[in-house]
């Protein structure tokens, strides 16, 4: 046990290990460099134990028992019924050999594990402040240090997470029942997949969203596949209307919610989960000693290699200015930022993120859509294969949504992909591929792909593209 | 898309010759593309490279 | 009603519409040449009507049933039973959309349909036979014609398939009930689909395969996935047997097989599937009017533009020498051979051709293995993922299996993939883009792939090959 104030040195501290953190630390190690990561809560972070992960988790039991319970058509007969504490115990255990993983990982590469807050004293030492009492502190200097705390979710005024009716993403994720009515206030990404995952779980889900259509930055026509079946499932959504409280009423509670006109509706459930964005993590750590300082919104603004204004003080992850706040992401700036400190030729020049949403089905989203080719000047033409024409498809059962890409005129080259539908999440690393090597839709369309599966739609909505798709009449 | 208009700073050429560019301290921008539609190889990254080189002896 | 022999003429004669043909009449078609598709069954031919597309609805429905029956573990309580005849009128229903979807694209296309069977007169003509009585027959003149009649399943003595008893590939997938005992003669990729497919419907399933493993020209650490899982699923396998005739015993059958030395073994059974492999069909057409030769097994030769050694009569699919029997490759070759007539700067160049076997797990391969590319004469360096180390793996509860990818080393050209495992027929897309891309290692790597999904698993084969794989120890 450490008591005092004792001082070490690393070469490389890493503050928060999620996805952006452990990562770093890792490809620091690799390289050679004398690699610390502290981490205040648990190995993973909010990426393994409270979002992805988990998410994706309750989405798989919640959708192999729907989709079991609704198979009379393929001949299937059952009525399951989810243990919700059974489910979220093998959750945990998921979660658990994950980040058991990551704390391996880290030790195996040789990155030294410091639990405890990480503040900085100046920018070449942080204090680390540990979690028991009576723990002591620690002096830990560092020659480059990389800020990976993440981000958290936002309150809104009248919802306190603090009250057991009221959840975040992650009091959702944690429970071991499921509430008979639930109101999610908001249908960006984690607002419909927790919805969806519920409806199919049992709840009776309503959505209060307070602009007009769920999946704000989807195409229309992508967000309308969703909503479809979000509808299909009985999901009921309202839309240009803010929540503004809660009180309790009999057993439950009464969301209350309102208009722009300041029109006011009443929403009777069990629980509410505020799910309305994410804010960075910047204020931990009291930044303004080591001469940083986060932009308005608490974002931590970086360079090409992620290094803040303070060139020896990197910044990479959800608390990060600029990027999407995903944890791909966040492991791409961690490698960057490690292995431009250890002078590798790097820099962050992906040309293209791609972008999942977990709900049913899903979306797989990369690059540009026709119209942001066409403000980036490109002359966009645009292919599309629907799934219904899809042998694979259709012998899943899941034959709604399509397939779009995106490419200029002439050159061909790839700009982006709008994919709703099975496994879209999985069909958008082709097409984010394609754009990386600079690909041309010729290139896509004259690569065999496999039959019966669903990737041939992105090889066909690319002959579409040009003219000559087989399984779909060109226009 | 025509030539001469900004395509916000999206080149056509893939991750290994973009890092190899780094490293041989080659601007993409002012590479002329090889590969099909202008798309950037390998080989013309060298090509620039050892360009600048030559040009550099000269002075 | 055409009676008496009438002659038209056609500048593109095609005969068969299966995956091959069809695909080639479309694309003659959209190249502005006149064209007439010849078929005497049923548009789609093996793979939409009795192959891959019945095969992958039992398959959906059967893993649907028996995972929503085995997932206690991820909380869901639930006992399916599968109605037989229902699973196989919905599998009916959706090949009758695909079947229907072939036959208006291709008249959608400007494609001339003709039902009958192809006998060539000359090099120039054919006579078509119509199915019905009565029916006369035609003679069609083209400029050139492609061939495409595929293949059909190989009899072995002893087995009629004419039996009741005795099933094709064909007749398990007509079947609208699940046999007690079922007996499996090869366990081949389509033995092994349908063995596991008909143990999770019920089935006692027992395979018997001459050589001594499963999926002959699978490497054995991808085999042995598959074989253990089908051991967890009863299936009893039993290798260095050849099936040699069976008898009604009882109720039901007694198959008797017999090793090398002359050892024989019986296995009781209510049927057995004879699933030993396909040959060409060239033996329907009179093709030596035409002054053309099949090879001792049936097959015909052809050059990268697929014709035959007659110059105007191209070949295509199942029936063409030295390229695997695949739907895809089929269609690839009808889209060279269309091309190829209209003057196009096509050839047959691919640098690849995936497959994918749809066990449980499924397999996806592409391009060479270690093996394979040291014979080439490269020096492979090869990258391996396990899908245990795979969050999204785990989030699915289907972790067996991995993603390995072999490069050359130093260039780090990627050369192929051996994908065991969830997703695996979808992952191998992106492998063999990057191969028919020259793309390295290095592309792979840095390009973002979105979390959590399977796909990831390829970028750290493919770190991991490079050294520097963040999610599993490099070596
Ligand atoms: C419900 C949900 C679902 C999601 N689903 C997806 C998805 O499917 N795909 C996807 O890409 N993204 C998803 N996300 C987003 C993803 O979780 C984040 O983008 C990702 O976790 C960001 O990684 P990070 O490393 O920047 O930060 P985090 O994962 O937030 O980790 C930051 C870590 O820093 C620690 N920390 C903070 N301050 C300090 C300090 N001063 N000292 C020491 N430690 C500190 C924290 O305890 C934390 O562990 C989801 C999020 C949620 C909430
Ligand atoms: C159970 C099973 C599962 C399979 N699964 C897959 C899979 O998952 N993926 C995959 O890639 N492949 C799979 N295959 C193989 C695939 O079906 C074949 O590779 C594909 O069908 C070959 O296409 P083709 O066009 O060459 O021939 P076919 O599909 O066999 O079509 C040939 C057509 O020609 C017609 N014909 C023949 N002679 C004449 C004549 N003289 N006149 C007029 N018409 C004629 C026939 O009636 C037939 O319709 C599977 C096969 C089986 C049996």
């Amino acid at each position: 046990m450490v008591v005092g104030d004792i001082a070490t040195g690393t070469q490389v501290l890493v503050i928060g290990a999620g996805p952006g953190g452990y990562v770093a630390a890792i490809r620091a190690a690799q390289q050679g460099l004398d690699t610390t990561l502290v981490e205040k809560d648990a190995y993973g972070g909010t990426c393994l134990n409270y979002g992805c992960i988990p998410s994706k988790a309750f989405i798989t039991s919640a959708n192999l028992a729907h989709e079991a319970g609704h198979a009379e058509e393929m001949g299937i007969h059952a009525d399951p019924v989810v243990d919700m504490s059974q489910l979220r115990d093998w959750k945990d255990g998921v979660v658990d050999q994950l980040t058991g993983g990551v704390e391996k990982l880290c030790k195996a590469n040789g990155v030294n594990l410091v639990e405890g807050t990480a503040r900085f004293k100046d920018e070449n030492a942080v204090r680390i402040a540990h979690g028991g009492e009576g723990q002591g502190s620690e002096t830990i200097e560092f020659e480059q240090c990389i800020i990976a705390t993440g981000s958290r979710p936002i309150q809104i005024p009248g919802f306190d997470f603090a009250d057991e009716q009221v959840w975040s993403s992650r009091d959702a994720l944690a429970s071991d029942t499921v509430p008979e009515r639930l109101v999610v206030v908001g249908g960006g990404y984690i607002g419909m997949e927790l919805s969806t995952t519920f409806a199919k779980l049992g709840a009776d889900v309503t959505v209060v969203e307070m602009l007009d259509d769920i999946l704000p930055g989807y195409e229309a026509d992508v967000a309308r596949v969703v909503k479809q079946r979000a509808k299909d499932l009985g999901i009921d959504m309202n839309f240009g209307e803010a929540a503004s409280g809660w009180t309790e009423e009999g057993e439950g509670i009464l969301v209350t919610t309102e208009t722009e006109d300041g029109e006011e509706s009443e929403y009777r459930a069990d629980k509410v989960l505020v799910a309305v964005g994410r804010s960075p993590v910047s204020d931990t750590m009291e930044i303004e000693n080591a001469g940083l300082e986060a932009d308005d919104r608490g974002f931590l603004e970086v360079n090409d290699f992620r290094q803040t204004s303070v060139e020896n003080i990197y910044a990479v992850g959800d608390v990060v200015a600029d990027t999407p706040m995903l944890a791909h992401v966040a492991s791409k700036e961690g490698i960057v930022a490690a292995e431009h400190i250890a002078g590798e030729p790097v820099a962050f020049d992906s040309q293209a993120v791609p972008a999942a949403v977990f709900t049913d089905p899903e979306i797989g989203t990369v690059g540009m859509t026709e119209e942001e080719a066409e403000e980036a000047g490109f002359e966009p033409v645009v292919g599309q294969m629907p799934f219904r024409a899809s042998g694979r498809a259709l012998t899943t059962n899941h034959a709604d949504g399509f397939v779009r890409i995106v490419a200029d005129d002439p050159s061909g080259f790839v700009l982006g992909a709008q994919i709703v539908g099975p496994e879209a999440s999985e069909l958008v690393a082709e097409v984010a591929f394609a754009i990386e090597m600079g690909a041309t839709l010729e290139d896509v369309a004259s690569t065999i792909h496999t039959h019966p599966t669903l990737a041939e739609a992105v090889m066909e909505a690319a002959e579409n593209a040009l003219g000559q798709a087989i399984h779909t009449l060109n226009r | 898309a025509d030539e001469d208009e900004d395509t916000g700073g999206r080149v056509f050429a893939p991750p290994s010759v973009r890092r190899l560019a780094r490293e041989l301290d080659v601007e993409l921008e002012t590479v002329s593309g090889s590969g099909p539609s202008g798309r950037i190889t390998e080989g013309d990254v060298r090509a620039a490279a050892e360009g600048e080189e030559e040009t550099e002896a000269e002075s």
